[in-house]
C-alpha cells in the first residue's frame, strides 16, 4: 500500500537525515516505527507527507510509493487528498477552534457534505461528541490526542500516519489511544503506520516493526520477533526487570563510547 | 453639541476608510504573520483601477468598482506570488521590509500612470446632502459606510462558513499543520492578499471620490490604519473596524476640539493623536483591545 | 561550594588542533584569530587610502555611510542583539541630531545655538538620545513583536510632531536648521585644510573623522556584543522566560539595550547631520527608521561588521541604482516626462527592486555573502 | 541540614479560574532528591514555575533558604541559588555553548556595563575567571567537542546535558529538574541517571526532579511526592508511594479495588 | 540546483552593484574643482548639439521628480525648462555657446540631504543651477554655491530670495501675492470681516500669512491663522475652524488636494465666502472633484503671471515649445521663471572674459531688466538694489473658467495692492534663517 525504496533526505543542503530507507506497509496491516530520538522516524513522516521542504528539507534519492503511484516530491495537500493522513507529533489541534471546526478543516480536501464523516467520528469517539461546541485547547491532553486523529480520519485516508500519539500521556491514557488505534484499523481498514518511542506499546498492536537508528533501517521483523529481542527490549523499550539500578552503573560504562 | 455630534459622524466615515484599509492589513497578518507595508500602494493603485475604469473606459461606477476590486485582487495575489512566496519561513521583518521595496516600485509606477493631475472618481450624485438632526452627511459618505457595513459582514459570514475561510483561519493558527490537513498554504497566502487588495481598492476608490481625489501623495492615509490595528488587537478582525473608527472618531475630535482645549500640544495634534490614541490603549491592553494574547509557555 | 566543580581527573589532552589558544583570555580577544587580524588590518587600511582614491561626491556618500554604521550598530544592539524591533531609530537620530544642532549651533542664528564645542556637544547628543530611550524602555518592555514595532513607530510620528513644533529649536518644517560646528582638536573640518602636512579637502578630512568615529564605536559596539552584557541581550531574545530564570533582569536589559543602542543613534544623529549641513523635521521620518531596519537586514542581523556592511552598502543605494540606471541605453536618461518611464522612476524602482532582491537571494545578508566569499576562499573544511 | 532549604506551605494556583494546583506543601530535607511524579495535568510543571517565579499562586507560602519568594521576580530567585532546567528544551540556539554556560554565570560576573563597554581590567578578569568555572562544567559534562558549536545544531540529549550544565553554572542551593530523560533512549537515560547521582553525591545539591519514567525516579530519588489534579496523593519513600493505592488509581483509572490490590502486590515483590 | 541559481543571483548582483559604484567614481587627481572659473563650460559642442559650431555651457537642475511631496508640479516644471532651454539653442545659443540642462537633472525627493549629495555630484559639471527647488533644500546647499560662484534658479517664490545674491528670482513672492488677493478680494469682492491665511507649517505657507497678516491689518480687518498639515485625510480642524471662525475671505497656501478638501468641506457645511489661492494651491482635475461647484463659486487664484493660455509671446512660445502635452501651470512657471538666468547669461556674454561663473555672478547681481517675452514686464526682473526698492510687488489673479486649459483664466490683470505697493520690504517676511 505504502512503501518507501531507499529514500535519502537532506535538511539545508547539507545534513543527510535519510541515508537510504526503505520499508512497506501493507494495505490493512498496522506496522510500527521505533527508534530513539533524532533517528530520522519523524522525518521519514515529513517525507511521506510531503512536509520537508517547510523544514528546509528535500528528497535527494529514492521513491515513496502509494498504491502504485509515486508520492515523492508532491506538496502536502496533494499527498492528502491521494488518501495519505497523517497525525502530527503532539497533537497540535487548533486551540482557538471548536471541536466541530477542528473536524470540518480536517475534511478540507473532501468535497461536499462532511456531515456524515463527522458523525461517523463522533461514534468512534463518543467524548468529541460532548464536547463538539468546547474549545479545542481546553480539552485535556487525551482528548486533544482523539481529536487530533479524529480530524485526520475525517478526510477518510486509506493510509494514516500516527507520530508518537502516545507521548505525554498517562498509561491509562495511552490504553485507550491504543484500543481506538486497533479500532480504526479493524473497522474502517485504515491501514497505518505508527511511529512511537513507546516500543511496548506500538509492538503489541502492530503486525510488524522497524527500528530506525542514524537515519538507517537497522531491523526489519515481525512485530512478535523484535519484542522478543533482547537488545531491543534493554535499548528501545526502557530496561527489563533484571537490569542493574542506576546506582550501580560504574563510570566506566558511562564512558566507554568517548573512548573508542 | 450639534458640532460634537458631527465631528464624531465625520471621524465615524472617515474611520470606515481606515477600517477597511485595517482589515486588509489584519488579513494578511493572519494568515503570513507579515505587516504588509504595501497597503499604501495596493490602496493607491486600487483607487486608480476605478478611476481608469470608469473615467477613461466610462463604466459607471459600482460596475467599475467590482471590476476594479478583481484587479486589486489580481495585483495583491501577484505581489504575494513573486516578492513574498519565495520568501516563506523567513524573519518576519525581512518579509516587512520587502513589502516595502514592494510599495516603492508599485507606488512610482502608480506616480508614473498619476502625473501631475488628481486622479478623481466621480460618484454618482455624491455630493447630495442628507440632513438629520441637524447633521449633515453627503450621499458618498453613507455610501462609504454601507459598503464597509456590508464588507464586514461578508468576511464575518466568509470565516465562520465557508471552507477557505475556515482553512484560512487553520493557517493562521498553524502552517504545518494546516498543510498536514491538505490545505494549501500557498493557495490562503494568495487569498489572503487577494482580500487585502480587494479591500484596499475599495478604500482607495472612496478616497479617489473624495474631494480631491488621488494623488501623489495620498497613500499616506493607508498608515494611518497602523495605530488602528494595533488599537484594535494585530490578529482581531472586529478589532481592525473598530480600531479604525476609532482612529477616525478621534482624529476628527482632535483636529476640532485640541486647538481650543489643549493648545499646548502645538498645532495639528490631530496628526499623532491616534498614536497617542494607542500608546494609551497599550499602557491597559498590551494586546490592543481584542489581540490574542500571546501565552507564556515553559 | 567552592569544591564544587573540581574535576574528578585531569583534563584530556588539546588534540591537534592547528590553531591551538592556550589561554581564556585569547579565546575571548577581539581578534581571536591570525586571519581575522589580518583581514582586520587590511580593511582599515584600505579604508584609509579610500579618500585618495575616489572623487569628492562619493566621498560624502562613504562619510555619511561610515556615520549611519554607527547609527546600524546601534540599532543592531536593540534588535539584532536584544532582538526588540524598533522601527524608533528615527525619533533618537532626530533627538541626537538636534541635541547636537542646539548645543554646537551658531549661537547668532535665528534658532537656538549655544555654539560649544564638538567633544561637548557629541557625547551629549548621545547622553540625551540615551536617556530618552531609558524613558521609552520601560514602555517597550511590556511589548513584543510587530505591536513593539508598531509602537516604536508611534514614537516616530509623535517625534516628528514635536520637531515641527520646536521652531525655536528646529527651525520648523520647510525651514530646517544648520546642523553643529564640525570643530575638533582644532582642526575644522569644514574647510578644507592640511592634516598631517596633507594637503586635504573637506571631504577627504570628514572622511577621515568619520572613519576614526566608526572605528571607535565598532570597538564599544563589539565589547558589549562579547561581554555578559551582550550575552544577556541574546539570552532575552532567543527565550525571555529562560533568560529570566538563570538570572537575567529582562526589565533592566532590554531598557539598557534601548539606551545604548539610543545613545549610539544619538552620536551619529548629531555628526551625520553636521555633515550634512542643513536638515529638517521631516528628515526623521518613517523612511529613516526603515531605512536603518533594513540596513541591520541587508547587512545581518546580530553582527557587528554586517552592520557596517548594511550601512554603507544601504546610504550608497540611490547612487547605485542611478549608475545602474545609466547602464540600460533602453532607459531615456534625457527625457523627464517623456517616455514609458524615465530614468529617475527606474532608480527609484531599481532601489526597490535591489532591497527585494538581495533579501530574497541573500536573507543572511551582506555579512552572509561576506561568509560565503571567505569560506570559498579558504575551502573552509565542514568541522561538524 | 539544619533547616530546609524549601519549605512549601498549602500553594494554590489558578488560571482564570481554573485550579492549577489546590493545596501543594512539601520542603526538601538535606541535600535530597527529591521527585514528583503524577499523570500528565497533574500540576508538576505548575509547581516549578512557582518555585522560579514565573507564577504567583494566589494562596500559600514558598520559603527559599529561609525567605519567602512570593511574588520575588524569577532572576531575583535565580541570584539566591534556584536552578532549573525545562521540559522543553529552552536553551539559547543561536548561541554557542560556551555562552550558553557563561549565561548561566550571569550574576557572577560581577561588572556592569561600563566596564563591558570598556572591556577594561574588571569586565576582562570576570570573564576570564568565570570562563574558567564553565569549562570545569564543560569537563564535568563532557561536552568538550561541542564548546564552539550554536547549541541549535546539537543532537537532543546533548542539549538536554547542556541545559543541565547551564543550570550548574549558576552554582545553585536548589536544583529544578523537570523531566531530564524525557524523549531519551537507553544510553543517554544511563548517562543523565550518573549525572543526577553525581550532582548529589559530589557536589551535594539538592535537586527536585519531575519525571515520567518510573524506573529512574524509583531508582534514584529519596523521597517521591505523588500528584493528581494538582493535589499531592502522598509523599514518602519510593515503595511507600508505589505501593500506596490512591497512586495506583490515579495511574490505572478507576478500576476495582482488587485489581489494586494485585499490581500494589507484584510492585512490592520486585 | 535552485540554491546554485540563487547564488549566482546574489553574486551577479552584488557584483553589478560594486562594479557600478567603482565605474562611477575615480578621484581624478583633483582637477575641475580648483578651476572653477571654465567648470560647466567647454569649447566642445554639446552632446545632441543643435548648433554644432557652438561651445556648451552645462547647467544643473535639483528637483523633486519621483516621491517627494511637489513631485507632480516639477515634473512639468523641469520639462519646460527643457523646452525653454532647446527653444534658446534652437534660435543659435548665448554668446557662441548652446546650453545643456538635460545632462545634469537631479532627483533629491524633496530632501536636503539628497539635494547636498546631488549638488556635490555635479558641482564641477555645471556652470550654474537652471532650477533648484525647496527652500531648505537650497539653503543646504546655499554656502557651496557662493564659494563655487554659482547662481541658481528657485522653484518658488519665497521673499527671502530677494535678499540672496546668487538667487534668480521672478514675479511677485508668495507675501506680495497674498497681500494683493486681499486687496483684491477687499476691492473687488466687498470682503469687510474676518480674514483667515490657512497655510502649511513650513516657509510657503508661512510667507503667505505674513502677507495675508499685514494687508487685513492694512485694511483693518479682523485676521487669523490656522495651521494645516498635508494629506486631504488631515483637514477636519481646519475645517473645523472655518465653520467655527466664518471668515468671510480665506488666503489658503497649501497644495491643491488640501485646499480642495477644505473648501468643499466648509462649503458643504453651509460656509460661503471667498477664497484666494496662491499658484500652488490649484490644479485644473479638481473641476472634475465633488467641491467642483464650491470651487467655481468661491476660489480665485493669486499668481505671479498668467496661467497657461494667456495671450502674451512668452506663453505662446512656450505652448508651442512644449507641443502636445496636457496643460499644467507648472510648465508656465518653469518656463516664466528660467528668463533671468538667460537674461544673466547674456549679459556675461558681453562682459570681459566672457561667460565664466565669476562673470555670471557678477551679471546677475548688475540685472536691470530681463526680457520676460511679455509674461512679464522687464522692470520686474531688476536684481540691482535694495529689494525695498527693486523687489517686484504685482500679482494676477484670476478665477475658475472650465474653458481655460488649465481651469483657470484671468480675473485682474497684473496689479499691486495698496498694501504691497507701501509694505517696508527691508527683510523677508519670513526669515529662513
Amino acid at each position: 500500500m505504502l512503501s518507501v525504496k531507499n529514500l535519502e533526505v537532506v535538511y539545508n543542503d547539507v545534513i543527510l537525515v535519510l541515508r537510504g530507507v526503505s520499508l512497506t506497509v501493507p494495505r490493512g496491516q498496522i506496522v510500527a516505527l521505533l527508534g530513539a530520538n533524532g533517528a530520522g522516524k519523524t522525518t521519514l513522516l515529513r517525507a511521506l507527507s510531503g512536509l520537508l521542504d517547510i523544514h528546509d528539507g528535500r528528497i535527494t534519492k529514492g521513491e515513496i510509493l502509494l498504491g502504485d503511484r509515486p508520492i515523492h516530491g508532491w506538496d502536502a495537500p496533494k499527498i492528502v487528498a491521494a488518501g495519505l493522513g497523517q497525525v502530527l507529533e503532539g497533537r497540535r489541534v487548533f486551540g482557538e477552534f471548536t471541536v466541530e471546526e477542528n473536524l470540518r478543516v480536517g475534511g478540507h480536501t473532501r468535497r461536499g457534505s462532511l456531515t456524515d464523516s463527522i458523525d461517523e467520528i463522533y461514534t468512534l469517539f463518543p467524548v468529541l461528541k460532548e464536547r463538539r461546541k468546547r474549545t479545542a485547547g481546553y480539552l485535556s491532553g487525551g482528548e486533544q490526542q482523539m481529536l487530533a486523529m479524529g480530524r485526520a480520519l475525517v478526510a477518510q485516508p486509506d493510509v494514516i500516519l500516527l507520530d508518537e500519539p502516545s507521548l505525554g500521556l498517562a498509561p491509562r491514557i495511552v490504553q485507550q489511544i491504543k484500543d481506538i488505534v486497533v479500532q480504526i484499523n479493524e473497522e474502517r481498514g485504515t491501514t497505518v503506520l505508527l511511529v512511537e518511542q513507546n516500543a511496548t506499546m506500538a509492538l503489541s498492536i502492530a503486525q510488524h516493526g522497524y527500528v530506525m537508528e542514524h537515519g538507517k533501517i537497522v531491523m526489519d521483523q515481525p512485530a512478535a520477533a523484535l519484542l522478543e529481542d533482547d537488545d531491543i527490549r534493554d535499548f528501545y523499550l526502557g530496561r527489563g526487570e533484571l537490569a542493574t539500578s542506576y546506582r550501580d552503573i560504574k563510570h566506566y560504562k558511562r564512558r566507554k563510547r568517548w573512548l573508542s | 453639541m450639534n458640532q460634537f455630534a458631527q465631528a464624531i459622524l465625520n471621524g465615524f466615515s472617515q474611520g470606515a476608510i481606515y477600517a477597511l484599509l485595517a482589515l486588509g492589513y489584519v488579513m494578511i497578518y493572519k494568515a503570513t504573520h507579515v505587516i504588509s507595508f504595501a497597503q499604501p500602494a495596493l490602496m493607491v493603485c486600487g483607487g486608480l483601477f476605478s478611476y481608469h475604469l470608469t473615467a477613461q473606459i466610462g463604466l459607471p461606477f459600482w460596475p467599475g468598482l467590482l471590476l476594479a476590486m478583481i484587479l486589486g485582487a489580481l495585483l495583491g495575489m501577484a505581489v504575494e506570488r513573486l516578492a513574498l512566496r519565495p520568501m516563506v519561513g523567513k524573519p518576519v521583518f525581512t518579509l516587512a521590509i520587502i513589502t516595502i521595496g514592494v510599495d516603492i516600485v508599485l507606488r512610482i509606477a502608480a506616480n508614473r500612470y498619476m502625473g501631475a493631475n488628481p486622479r478623481i472618481v466621480t460618484f454618482p450624485d455624491g455630493s447630495r446632502q442628507y440632513e438629520f438632526l441637524g447633521l449633515s452627511i453627503t450621499h458618498q459618505r453613507v455610501a462609504l459606510i454601507a459598503v464597509t457595513a456590508i464588507t464586514v459582514v461578508a468576511l464575518v459570514m466568509f470565516f465562520r462558513y465557508a471552507k477557505a475561510g475556515l482553512a484560512m483561519r487553520a493557517t493562521a493558527l498553524n502552517q504545518e499543520t494546516a498543510l498536514a490537513q491538505g490545505i494549501r498554504v500557498g493557495a490562503i497566502f494568495a487569498l489572503a492578499w487577494a482580500i487585502a487588495g480587494g479591500l484596499a481598492t475599495i478604500a482607495g476608490t472612496f478616497v479617489a471620490a473624495g474631494s480631491a481625489g488621488m494623488e501623489q501623495n495620498t497613500w499616506i492615509i493607508a498608515l494611518k490604519a497602523l495605530p488602528a490595528i494595533i488599537i484594535g488587537g494585530l490578529d482581531s478582525l472586529p478589532g481592525a473596524v473598530i480600531g479604525g473608527l476609532a482612529v477616525g472618531i478621534v482624529e476628527s475630535l482632535t483636529a476640532v476640539y485640541q486647538p481650543d482645549v489643549a493648545p499646548f500640544l502645538g498645532a495639528n495634534f490631530a496628526l499623532v493623536a491616534p498614536y497617542a490614541l494607542m500608546f494609551l490603549v497599550l499602557l491597559v491592553r498590551p494586546y490592543g483591545l481584542f489581540g490574542t494574547r500571546e501565552v507564556e509557555r515553559v | 561550594m567552592t569544591s564544587m566543580l573540581t574535576p574528578r581527573r585531569a583534563p584530556r589532552p588539546p588534540r591537534g588542533r592547528p590553531q591551538l589558544r592556550t589561554s581564556y583570555a585569547q579565546d575571548m580577544g577581539l581578534l581571536n584569530t591570525p586571519a581575522k587580524r589580518r583581514s582586520t588590518a587590511l580593511v582599515i587600511l584600505a579604508a584609509f587610502t579610500v579618500p585618495f582614491l575616489v572623487t569628492d561626491d562619493l566621498l560624502l556618500i562613504f562619510t555619511l555611510g561610515l556615520i549611519a554604521s554607527v547609527g546600524a550598530i546601534g540599532l543592531n544592539l536593540v534588535t539584532g542583539y536584544a532582538g526588540q524591533v524598533s522601527l524608533g531609530h528615527a525619533f533618537f537620530l532626530g533627538l541626537g541630531a538636534y541635541t547636537g544642532a542646539v548645543l554646537g549651533g551658531d549661537p547668532e542664528g535665528s534658532v537656538t545655538g549655544y555654539g560649544l564645542p564638538m567633544w561637548i556637544w557629541l557625547p551629549a547628543a548621545g547622553v540625551v538620545a540615551a536617556i530618552a530611550g531609558l524613558i521609552v524602555g520601560p514602555v517597550a518592555v511590556r511589548l513584543r513583536g510587530l505591536y513593539l514595532a508598531i509602537v516604536t513607530l508611534g514614537l516616530v510620528f509623535l517625534g516628528e510632531h514635536i520637531f515641527r513644533e520646536a521652531r525655536t529649536l528646529t527651525g520648523g518644517p520647510g525651514v530646517g536648521r544648520r546642523g553643529p560646528d564640525l570643530e575638533l582638536f582644532g582642526i575644522d573640518f569644514a574647510e578644507a585644510g592640511s592634516l598631517f602636512g596633507l594637503g586635504l579637502s573637506r571631504d577627504q578630512q570628514q572622511y577621515l573623522l568619520a572613519l576614526v568615529f566608526l572605528i571607535v564605536f565598532a570597538i564599544l559596539g563589539r565589547n558589549i556584543a562579547r561581554s555578559g552584557v551582550g550575552r544577556a541581550f541574546s539570552a532575552v531574545r532567543d527565550r525571555d522566560v529562560a533568560a529570566a530564570v538563570i538570572g537575567v533582569n529582562l526589565t533592566v536589559y532590554k531598557v539598557m539595550a534601548f539606551a545604548m543602542s539610543s545613545f549610539f543613534a544619538g552620536v551619529t544623529g548629531a555628526l551625520y547631520y553636521a555633515v550634512v549641513g542643513v536638515f529638517e523635521p521631516g528628515a526623521f521620518g518613517l523612511l529613516l527608521s526603515i531605512q536603518y531596519l533594513a540596513m541591520v537586514l541587508i547587512g545581518g542581523v546580530a553582527t557587528i561588521s554586517g552592520s557596517i556592511m548594511g550601512a554603507l552598502f544601504i546610504t550608497s543605494l540611490p547612487r547605485i541604482a542611478q549608475e545602474i540606471a545609466h547602464l540600460f541605453p533602453i532607459i531615456s536618461t534625457s527625457t523627464v516626462g517623456g517616455g514609458l518611464i524615465n530614468v529617475f522612476q527606474f532608480e527609484a524602482i531599481l532601489y526597490g527592486l535591489l532591497i527585494i532582491g538581495f533579501l530574497i537571494f541573500e536573507p543572511r545578508g551582506l555579512f552572509g555573502i561576506w561568509m560565503r566569499i571567505r569560506n570559498y576562499w579558504k575551502g573552509w573544511p565542514f568541522s561538524y | 541540614m539544619t533547616e530546609s532549604i524549601l519549605e512549601v506551605t498549602d500553594v494554590e494556583l489558578s488560571f482564570a479560574g481554573v485550579k492549577a494546583l489546590g493545596g501543594v506543601s512539601f520542603d526538601i530535607r538535606g541535600h535530597e532528591l527529591f521527585a514528583i511524579i503524577g499523570p500528565n495535568g497533574a500540576g508538576k510543571t505548575s509547581i516549578f514555575n512557582v518555585l522560579s517565579g514565573v507564577y504567583r499562586p494566589q494562596v500559600g507560602a514558598v520559603r527559599f533558604g529561609g525567605e519567602s519568594i512570593l511574588g520575588v521576580a524569577p532572576h531575583r530567585i535565580a541570584e539566591r541559588g534556584l536552578a532549573r532546567t525545562f521540559q522543553n528544551i529552552e536553551l539559547f540556539e543561536n548561541l554557542d555553548v560556551v555562552d550558553n554556560l557563561m549565561l548561566g554565570r550571569h550574576h557572577h560576573l560581577g561588572y556592569g556595563w561600563p566596564s563591558a563597554v570598556a572591556w577594561l581590567g574588571k569586565a576582562r578578569r570576570a570573564e576570564v575567571a568565570n570562563r574558567r568555572r564553565v569549562e570545569e562544567i564543560i569537563d564535568f559534562l563532557e561536552i568538550e567537542s561541542y564548546r564552539h558549536l550554536p547549541v541549535g545544531m546539537l543532537p537532543y540529549g546533548v542539549q538536554k546535558r547542556i541545559e543541565l550544565g547551564r543550570a550548574l553554572a549558576m552554582e545553585p542551593r536548589l536544583l529544578l529538574l523537570d523531566e531530564p530523560v524525557a524523549g531519551m533512549n537507553g544510553e543517554e537515560t544511563e548517562d543523565m541517571a550518573r549525572f543526577i547521582l553525581d550532582i548529589r553525591d559530589e557536589l551535594k545539591i539538592p535537586m527536585i526532579l519531575v519525571e515520567h519514567d518510573m524506573g529512574l525516579v524509583m531508582d534514584l530519588a529519596d523521597r517521591v511526592m505523588a500528584m493528581d489534579f494538582g493535589v499531592p496523593i502522598t509523599i514518602g519513600t519510593p515503595h511507600e508511594v508505589q505501593t500506596h493505592p490512591d497512586v495506583v488509581r490515579a495511574y490505572l483509572g478507576t478500576v476495582d479495588d482488587a485489581t489494586i490490590a494485585d499490581v500494589i502486590e507484584e510492585v512490592s515483590t520486585r | 540546483m535552485i540554491m546554485t541559481h540563487r547564488r549566482f543571483m546574489t553574486r551577479a548582483l552584488a557584483g553589478a552593484a560594486i562594479a557600478a559604484l567603482v565605474l562611477s567614481g575615480c578621484r581624478s587627481g583633483g582637477g575641475g574643482s580648483e578651476d572653477g572659473a571654465s567648470a560647466g563650460i567647454t569649447e566642445e559642442p554639446c552632446p545632441d548639439a543643435v548648433n554644432e559650431d557652438n561651445g556648451c555651457i552645462y547647467l544643473g537642475a535639483i528637483s523633486d521628480l519621483t516621491k517627494g511631496p511637489f513631485a507632480p508640479l516639477a515634473v512639468p516644471i523641469t520639462d519646460a525648462q527643457k523646452a525653454f532651454w532647446q527653444r534658446v539653442n534652437e534660435e543659435g545659443g548665448v554668446g557662441g555657446y548652446d546650453i545643456n540642462i538635460e545632462d545634469h537633472i537631479a532627483d533629491a525627493e524633496y530632501n536636503p540631504e539628497i539635494h547636498n549629495r546631488r549638488y556635490q555630484e555635479m558641482r564641477n559639471d555645471i556652470l550654474a543651477l537652471g532650477q533648484t527647488l525647496g527652500s531648505s533644500q537650497t539653503l543646504a546647499i546655499l554656502d557651496d554655491m557662493k564659494n563655487d560662484d554659482v547662481i541658481g534658479i528657485p522653484a518658488s517664490w519665497n521673499s527671502a530670495w530677494s535678499f540672496e545674491d546668487q538667487i534668480l528670482e521672478s514675479g511677485a513672492n508668495y507675501c506680495f501675492e497674498a497681500m494683493n488677493g486681499v486687496d483684491w478680494a477687499v476691492k473687488a469682492r466687498g470682503v469687510s470681516g474676518k480674514v483667515m491665511a490657512i497655510k502649511y507649517p513650513n516657509d510657503y505657507g508661512g510667507d503667505a500669512a505674513a502677507g495675508a497678516k499685514a494687508a487685513a491689518e492694512a485694511n483693518d480687518l479682523e485676521f487669523v491663522e490656522v495651521e494645516t498639515p498635508t494629506g486631504q485625510d488631515n483637514q477636519a480642524g481646519a475645517v473645523a475652524a472655518v465653520l467655527q471662525q466664518q471668515p468671510e475671505l480665506i488666503v489658503v497656501t497649501t497644495g491643491p488636494a488640501e485646499m480642495a478638501t477644505i473648501v468643499g468641506g466648509a462649503a458643504a457645511q453651509g460656509w460661503q465666502g471667498t477664497v484666494v489661492g496662491s499658484s500652488p494651491t490649484w490644479n485644473p482635475a479638481l473641476l472634475q472633484s465633488a467641491a467642483a461647484p464650491a470651487l467655481e463659486a468661491m476660489y480665485f487664484q493669486a499668481g505671479p503671471w498668467g496661467p497657461w493660455g494667456t495671450d502674451t509671446p512668452g506663453h505662446e512660445a512656450m505652448r508651442n515649445a512644449l507641443g502636445d502635452v496636457t496643460p499644467n501651470d507648472g510648465y508656465t512657471s518653469g518656463w516664466a521663471w528660467s528668463y533671468p538666468l538667460l537674461a544673466a547669461l547674456e549679459a556675461a556674454a558681453e562682459m570681459d572674459g566672457g561667460i565664466t561663473r565669476a562673470n555670471l555672478v557678477e551679471a546677475a547681481q548688475n540685472l536691470e531688466e530681463v526680457d520676460y517675452e511679455g509674461m512679464l514686464p522687464p522692470e520686474s526682473g531688476n536684481q540691482a538694489g535694495d529689494p525695498e526698492e527693486v523687489a517686484w510687488r504685482e500679482s494676477v489673479i484670476s478665477k475658475v473658467d472650465p474653458d481655460a486649459p488649465t481651469g483657470v483664466s484671468i480675473e485682474q490683470e497684473m496689479m499691486a495692492g495698496p498694501t504691497a505697493e507701501s509694505y517696508d520690504f527691508s527683510e523677508p517676511c519670513f526669515a529662513l534663517r
